[in-house]
């Protein structure tokens, strides 16, 4: 099964894959990088988990995980009560206020369809975000040196790697004070 | 000529008194009859899926502190019952009252309050306590994942990102 | 979206000088979409945020669309035929009134080879030398301090070289928000286990994957960098060989050395000297090192000195004509290498001939088909500035540059062409600049013409046209010709497309010419030095000899001098700009980017929380930045990336510059951006 | 070779360098891409070698993302059952296309409007006045842009006047609204006379606009849209439903499911009985026959009752979403509908036969207000108006929608070309739908009501007519992302009626002004009013206006 693997070593902050997600999906970005303590970054997009919450929670079953283990939110199903934000762990979903829908990342349906990488994926300056083959992409996170691996609920969905070093980036700064 | 006037007075008078004695004589309305929208307040959970679907914007909601009042302008309501269409708690249904008239809109106000569950990083508001309620209570039989996992309930979806990488260690399969 | 009626077409990147290519998705005369270019060979597909939203300015509302003409307080449309003949009978009258040098030209790092190789040659027929672009603000001292000391002034090694790098230098650059695709190579290279070293005043997206960073003060760099070089001489880390066989003047620099004392070198750039050893012997011990430079490295007075130390630092170490070794100026846009290429400099003509070379400049005047050329080192950017203020400059033509926002101390820059005679300004927007102007010229965009582009490693990549430019606006290369013909050099412009002026492009400058339009188109075109027609390109420069005449790498010892400015009681603090990665040079294009401007929507001050605390700043509040040349209100982020005494602001906003120093660096004619003594107090309203 | 790619080929082939493109986006719904100095000289091909009949026009703001304009004039090709759209591209800075007035003087109002609304100057225009936009609306705001917001509330230009057009020599004006007293409306006819004699004519109306398009692609979701869309018209609501929902069917090609369609056809048909009941007793109150407006609205009652069964309302339905219908028509109710339906047969043919014979009557109708055909096909005319002129245009034949490729539908046509005509197609056509309605009910397939829609996908287009009571109504939809349509553009059938109104007074006498209006059966925005009743006294007492304001505002937070 496929999977998207985010290595947040690699993350420069630059959101590309913002940009290119709200390309993609009508002007609103379903992936959001968030910065910690202006120096951590953390791009943070659906993790499609097998024990999906958001699924459980929907009323309404306008959320569904398809054969390819992504879970899409149908739409033209959704009742826009707000549930599967809730549930979600990682604060993908939101409520699109001005569409009244529940949105997030659907792995670019529409480009998985034709043949195309999700746009993230593809645009990724730093090869921050991948999607393959689990078991693929599990080698290639594992080969990685000094990377802590973090998975998502359950046993597929996305792949996280992140650097183990304790120290910060500001603590890295060398700098004689003034 | 005159045959044309003689069908048209035949017609007339075979036809009779037609009208009905409304408002002095109570009118029935058939079953499935789409007036008055009724909230039934104790199954409702404050979703707001109502005032979203609610294509005359009838439903106004407001979270203020910690608060959500949901204020059901009926007088706007154009009988639709997408409301109760998409309910999730069937709470709300469309009655046989029709009869509205009145010189207060004040009459046709609802109002529903909910207490709200703000995010316990940045106070940004999550949901309704009934909301989470429930979703803490059907959640661990629903996906296996236990209770004291899911802290993340009473988090905002931006406070949520920001502890993603911890969920996603708290949430790590235990072989792995 | 329909996509089975589009027509993709491979494009090039139009921001930044790494060149990235991508698939522009024409649908009906419209730029419809975008998609990624997997096989392009610098950014296999990637872009950076600007890069996914290039197409937005290119049907964008402002697009101006027709020649206009200043009348009172506004601006009255005119026909293309009046405006040229206008424009073309007022440069004569005033250089028939004062002689040729009251007439300069800015040529632009965003147009095409062909576009500056036309201008500068227009303006040196019309008589003068005073033919700049914006490479004077950004890369001028790189390309004297390489020019000087490797013989060529360009990056030695193409940027996905980097991943062969053991140990990755990087100064005054901030690649990450500046270059990002760069970052893509630089972190391959950190897998397979590189070094990757950063000095920089600030915490930058650059520093948090580095394994050591040098937190150095603003302005402090060859005082660094000869410490560093002190240590590796000392410690017999130098490469003799490389240095016996391939370099000169080593002598000299041992003299230099011997007075730079390393605790000195402490107090001066505030790194501590155990972390600049460090980073001495991991560049020289490494078996391939790479050095990337930025505008933190160029924008000082000691320009060329940070950039000729830098070299010396690559020459004693023998960094350089391997894969994995090499010097690494990253080129701030789309096409400021190849503005430079085509002579679009004060100082050169095409092919970097000086114009004090009497004999190389008279084959190009010959190639031209007249008898001489200007003789006289013409007006810099600045210099141009001065010359409007002082009176001394007439007339002004600008293509595609906004010198009211981009300069420094752009309200000195005000005064200098509120004074001027003629404004001439051919642009896509009506920008800060245009604004200014008695006359304006809808210009094509990148995509609206075809031409050639010249990225940061040489690599010459091919533009088609994909669509119609809006209204009357010509692409520059068409009104550049017009305007030659009208000012009396029929003979000289007899170009009908951009192809035909590559053709004597590839006469007139010898590392083009094989570089012909055939060749050119192929995806990835070709990296110069290509001399002739089955020349494959040289990705990698310096490989047996230097390009200086003696073929030797010239050592260049550069002592410590200060900047021109020093925080004092009055102005306490150090000002530093620099780009954002949202966000590109004057901020015309991008800030019209709805993508871009709603995630770093204005002007902010990034300032540590020390120096916050003592002026009683919070985070989030208005601010106002003060220097000697006038002040800017902005907001205020207290941030721990930046060391107390230090403050940043990014330039492309309207204000930045108001700020800004103007003082330049004596070789490369290059303004002090980086270091400015500000003060920074709440703002009054 | 199917009759689509014929016509593809034929413009290809007939049209050599018209076209830029041409392409069938739903079944039989074809695109061409036409450079802008080509449409008049396509617009011309279209008319003349194919037989096009000119719709609508549909502007659209595609500056995001496309970064232009989008000029769609929508053709129906009848006899091939085709929809032709010529679709013009326009740069974003100064927007402006040729008129095609020129071929088709029937559009010149959808050019009128598209240059209010969208800013899109048609050169050519013989008359570029305002059409829609209050005389009071500043100069350079047009709202349909997408950059305007659907609440906005521009200050009033102050000493803006009407754009009225000067009567001709020697002629006087009579002035007929601005509330058309006959139908209590709100139009404004200004006729030339000449003595009695209607020497030309002119028209100020949109008084009420209300802007539901611009809430429809803005504000509302997909599923919101059919509630405003049945609002358009407060008598035939379905219709406007009903081709919103088929339409964006059309542009994501799910239909609805087979018994949905059925629904819609029945509702469709009591929709326009109803509507022509309703229509006669109006006609008969102008022309002062108060008896058949009397008895006309009495028949009509049942119907509304029967109506207020199916769907729980009396009018506006709410039946009607994208891919279906909410409701059933479950089995019990259908013996109740054909009871209603056999009394309204049985009445109706009784009036009728009183008025065939009530010759006063009749010459009141006869040879007054005439649309020739030609007259008729120029101006572009539609539903008994047309139909009366003697041309057999109807949408359920055309372009059949619902169910009705399966109904006996008979288009009537009266070839007298005056308001008689008019009248009896309405009564003869009444007689039809019940004929359509008792087919319907025997054939209605069982199954779902409602197709599984998971998603709308964006930059989908539809266009779906339905025969309207008063001709067919035209919806187009450019589908759009967040869950919202990009374009919704809807031409109710009076649209292109009340066009027709000059021709149809010239050398008429003021005094058959208000049948020969009516007879269009014009659907004008209408108004509202309140009475109260006192059930103790039996005392009415109607509200004001102001009244009914302070009482909506009392203490409303709300805004609209």
């Amino acid at each position: 099964m496929n999977v998207l693997y985010l290595d947040l070593n690699r993350c420069i902050y630059c959101r590309a894959c913002e940009v290119a997600c709200e390309r993609e999906h009508g002007g609103v970005s379903r992936i959001f990088v968030t910065l910690l303590d202006w120096t951590e970054p953390v791009p943070v997009a659906c993790r499609h988990c097998e024990k999906h919450p958001c699924v459980e929670a929907c009323p309404v079953d306008a959320i569904e995980v398809t054969d390819e283990g992504a879970v899409i939110i149908h739409t033209n199903k959704c009742i826009s009560c707000g549930l599967c934000v809730i549930a979600c762990p990682f604060g993908v979903i939101e409520l699109d206020k001005a569409g009244k829908i529940a949105d997030k990342c659907d792995l670019c349906a529409h480009r998985l369809a034709d043949g195309r990488q999700p746009a993230c994926v593809l645009t990724c300056p730093t090869r921050c975000i991948q999607y393959g083959e689990f078991e693929e992409i599990m080698a290639r996170a594992r080969a990685k040196p000094g990377l802590t691996l973090v998975s998502a609920v359950g046993e597929t969905g996305t792949v996280v790697t992140m650097p183990d070093r304790p120290a910060g980036a500001v603590q890295k700064a060398t700098s004689g004070s003034d | 000529m005159i045959i044309g006037k003689l069908k048209e007075a035949i017609i007339c008078l075979r036809a009779g008194r037609v009208t009905l004695r409304y408002p002095f004589e109570p009118s029935v309305v058939p079953e499935g009859f789409h007036g008055q929208p009724q909230l039934d307040i104790d199954k409702c959970t404050g979703c707001g899926a109502c005032s979203m679907a609610c294509p005359a914007r009838c439903i106004e909601i407001t979270d203020e502190a910690d608060q959500r009042t949901m204020l059901y302008c009926l007088d706007r309501c154009s009988y639709c019952a997408r409301c109760q269409e998409v309910c999730p708690e069937e709470a709300i249904v469309l009655s046989s009252e029709f009869e509205l008239a009145t010189d207060s809109v004040d009459d046709l106000r609802v109002t529903a309050r909910f207490d709200l569950v703000r995010c316990e990083e940045c106070g940004e508001v999550v949901g309704t306590r009934r909301e989470i309620e429930k979703l803490a209570a059907e959640m661990p039989e629903k996906t296996g994942i236990s209770v004291d996992q899911i802290s993340w309930l009473q988090l905002c979806a931006e406070c949520k990102r920001k502890r993603s990488l911890e969920t996603a260690r708290d949430l790590q399969a235990p072989e792995q | 979206m329909n996509q089975q009626h589009i027509n993709w077409v491979p494009s090039v990147c139009p921001f930044c000088g790494v060149g990235c290519g991508f698939l522009a998705g024409v649908d009906r005369g419209r730029l419809v979409a975008l998609e990624y270019l997997i096989e392009h060979p610098v950014s296999e597909g990637a872009l950076c945020p600007k890069g996914n939203a290039a197409l937005d300015t290119v049907h964008h509302a402002d697009r101006l669309l027709h020649p206009l003409k200043r009348v009172g307080d506004g601006f009255e449309r005119i026909s293309w035929d009046q405006a040229l003949q206008e424009i073309a009978e007022r440069i004569l009258e005033i250089r028939e009134a004062h002689g040729p040098n009251a007439l300069a030209f800015l040529a632009s790092a965003k147009c095409s080879n062909e576009e500056n190789y036309l201008m500068q040659k227009w303006a040196r027929l019309v008589g003068t030398n005073s033919v700049d672009h914006c490479a004077r603000l950004c890369h001028a001292s790189t390309v004297a301090g390489l020019g000087k000391t490797l013989g060529a002034g360009a990056m030695t090694n193409p940027v996905t070289d980097t991943v062969n790098a053991d140990c990755i230098f990087v100064i005054g650059s901030n690649y990450a928000e500046c270059h990002p695709v760069a970052a893509r190579w630089v972190g391959d290279a950190l897998e397979q286990g590189a070094f990757l070293m950063v000095a920089d005043p600030r915490v930058t997206p650059t520093v948090w994957h580095a394994d050591l960073c040098l937190q150095l003060r603003p302005g402090s760099d060859v005082a660094l960098i000869n410490g560093m070089m002190k240590i590796i001489v000392e410690a017999g880390l130098c490469n003799e060989e490389f240095i016996g066989s391939r370099t000169s003047g080593l002598e000299q620099l041992r003299e230099l050395l011997q007075t730079v004392e390393l605790s000195e070198v402490e107090e001066i750039s505030g790194v501590p000297a155990d972390a600049i050893e460090e980073a001495a012997r991991h560049y020289a011990t490494a078996e391939a090192s790479v050095i990337m430079w930025s505008m933190g490295i160029t924008q000082h007075i000691t320009g060329t000195d940070n950039v000729m130390s830098l070299a010396n630092l690559a020459l004693i170490t023998g960094h350089l004509g391997r894969p994995g070794a090499g010097l690494m100026p990253l080129r701030g846009q789309s096409n400021v290498q190849g503005a430079c290429d085509m002579g679009a400099l004060s100082n050169v003509l095409p092919g970097y001939v000086a114009v004090t070379d009497f004999e190389r400049r008279r084959q190009i005047a010959a190639k031209w088909g007249v008898t001489e050329l200007p003789t006289a080192r013409g007006l810099t950017v600045v210099e141009m500035m001065n010359a409007a203020a002082s009176g001394d400059l007439h007339s002004l033509y600008v293509m595609g540059e906004n010198p009211i926002v981009s300069d420094p101390n752009v309200q000195h820059v005000r005064q200098g062409l509120d004074n001027i005679d003629l404004l001439v300004v051919q642009d896509i927007f009506m920008t800060e600049t245009a604004e200014l102007a008695d006359y304006v010229l809808p210009a094509a965009l990148w995509a609206e013409k075809s031409g050639s582009y010249t990225s940061t490693e040489r690599r010459v990549q091919w533009q088609p046209t994909l669509v119609a430019p809006p209204g009357e606006a010509l692409p520059d290369w068409q009104i550049i010709c017009e305007m030659g013909r009208r000012t009396g050099y029929a003979d000289c412009f007899p170009f009908a497309s951009p192809g035909d002026i590559l053709t004597e492009i590839n006469t007139v400058s010898p590392a083009y010419g094989g570089i012909t339009p055939e060749r050119v188109q192929a995806l990835g075109g070709l990296i110069w030095p290509c001399p002739d027609e089955d020349h494959p390109g040289t990705p990698i420069l310096h490989q047996e000899k230097f390009g200086t005449e003696d073929g030797l790498g010239h050592i260049t010892p550069t002592p410590y001098r200060p900047p021109a400015e020093t925080p004092d009681e009055q102005y306490p603090l150090t000002l530093t700009t620099g780009r954002l990665v949202l966000h590109y040079n004057s901020g015309s294009m991008t800030r019209r980017t709805k993508a871009l401007l709603s995630r770093e929507p204005r002007l902010f001050v990034e300032i540590s929380a020390a120096d916050a605390a003592e002026r009683g700043i919070e985070d989030g509040e208005l601010v106002r930045v003060a220097t000697c040349r006038g002040y800017t209100d902005c907001v205020a982020r207290v941030v721990p990336t930046v060391a107390a005494g230090v403050v940043f602001m990014p330039f492309h906003f309207s204000g930045t510059n108001i700020l800004t120093s103007d003082a330049l660096d004596p070789t490369a004619k290059i303004p002090e951006y980086k270091v400015a003594a500000c003060q920074i107090e709440k703002s009054p309203r | 070779m199917s009759v689509v790619q014929d016509i593809i080929k034929q413009m290809s082939l007939g049209a050599p360098g018209l076209l830029q493109e041409i392409e069938e986006r739903a079944p039989q719904q074809l695109y061409a891409t036409v450079a802008p100095e080509q449409v008049v000289a396509t617009a011309k091909y279209v008319v003349n070698q194919l037989g096009g009949r000119f719709l609508i026009t549909a502007g659209t703001d595609d500056r995001e993302p496309r970064g232009d304009f989008c000029v769609s004039h929508i053709f129906s090709l009848d006899e091939e059952h085709i929809f032709l759209t010529l679709q013009i591209r326009l740069e974003p800075q100064d927007p402006q296309i040729q008129s095609i007035t020129g071929i088709v003087p029937g559009a010149s109002w959808a050019e009128r409007e598209m240059q209010d609304l969208l800013g899109i100057r048609v050169v050519g225009l013989d008359d570029s006045r305002r059409l829609v936009l209050p005389d009071d609306w500043p100069e350079d705001l047009h709202p349909l842009r997408r950059d305007v917001p659907h609440d906005i509330r521009p200050e009033p230009v102050t000493g803006a006047e009407p754009q009225r057009r000067e009567p001709p020599e020697g002629a006087t004006v009579v002035a007929i609204g601005p509330f058309f007293p006959v139908l209590e409306e709100p139009a404004y006819f200004r006729l030339f006379v000449d003595g009695e004699t209607i020497v030309g004519s002119d028209y100020r109306g949109f008084y009420n606009h209300r802007g539901i398009e611009k809430l429809g692609d803005s504000a509302l979701t997909y599923k919101q849209v059919p509630f405003i869309a049945e609002r358009i018209c407060g008598i035939c609501g379905f219709i406007h439903s009903s081709c919103y929902c088929e339409a964006v069917e059309i542009a994501i090609g799910i239909p609805a499911p087979p018994r949905a369609k059925y629904i819609r056809s029945i509702m469709l048909e009591l929709e326009r009985i109803h509507s022509h009941i309703l229509w006669l007793g109006i006609a008969a109150h102008i022309v002062g026959f108060e008896t058949a407006f009397m008895q006309s609205w009495r028949m009509r009652e049942p119907l509304m009752w029967l109506c207020e069964r199916i769907s729980g309302n009396r009018k506006t339905y709410g039946m009607n979403q994208v891919g279906g219908v909410r409701r059933d028509l479950p089995t019990d109710i259908h013996p109740d509908i054909l009871n209603v339906l056999d009394t309204v047969e049985k009445e109706w043919s009784e009036l009728y036969s009183a008025i065939q014979d009530d010759t006063t009557l009749l010459m009141r109708l006869a040879d007054v207000g005439p649309i020739t055909p030609d007259y008729a096909r120029a101006m572009c005319v539609a539903g008994p108006t047309v139909r009366g002129s003697g041309l057999p245009r109807d949408a359920r034949v055309d372009h059949p929608y619902a169910a009705y490729a399966d109904l006996p539908v008979n288009v009537i046509t009266f070839d007298s070309c005056d308001v008689l005509a008019r009248t009896l197609v309405r009564i003869e056509e009444t007689l039809n739908s019940i004929k359509q309605i008792r087919v319907a009910l025997q054939d209605m397939p069982d199954g779902d009501i409602m197709a599984e829609i998971e998603e709308i996908p964006a930059g989908r287009e539809g266009i779906c007519t339905v025969e309207a009571p008063r001709g067919e109504a035209i919806h187009y939809v450019l589908t759009g992302s967040n869950n919202q349509l990009a374009r919704w553009r809807v031409r109710a059938p009076t649209y292109c009626n009340l066009q027709a109104v000059p021709g149809m007074l010239q050398d008429q006498n003021i005094a058959d002004v208000p049948i020969a209006i009516g007879s269009l059966d014009p659907c004008f925005s209408c108004t509202e009013r309140m009475e109260v009743v006192d059930c103790k006294t039996g005392s009415v007492r109607a509200y004001s206006h102001e009244e009914m304001i302070n009482m909506c505002r009392l203490q409303d937070g709300l805004s609209d």
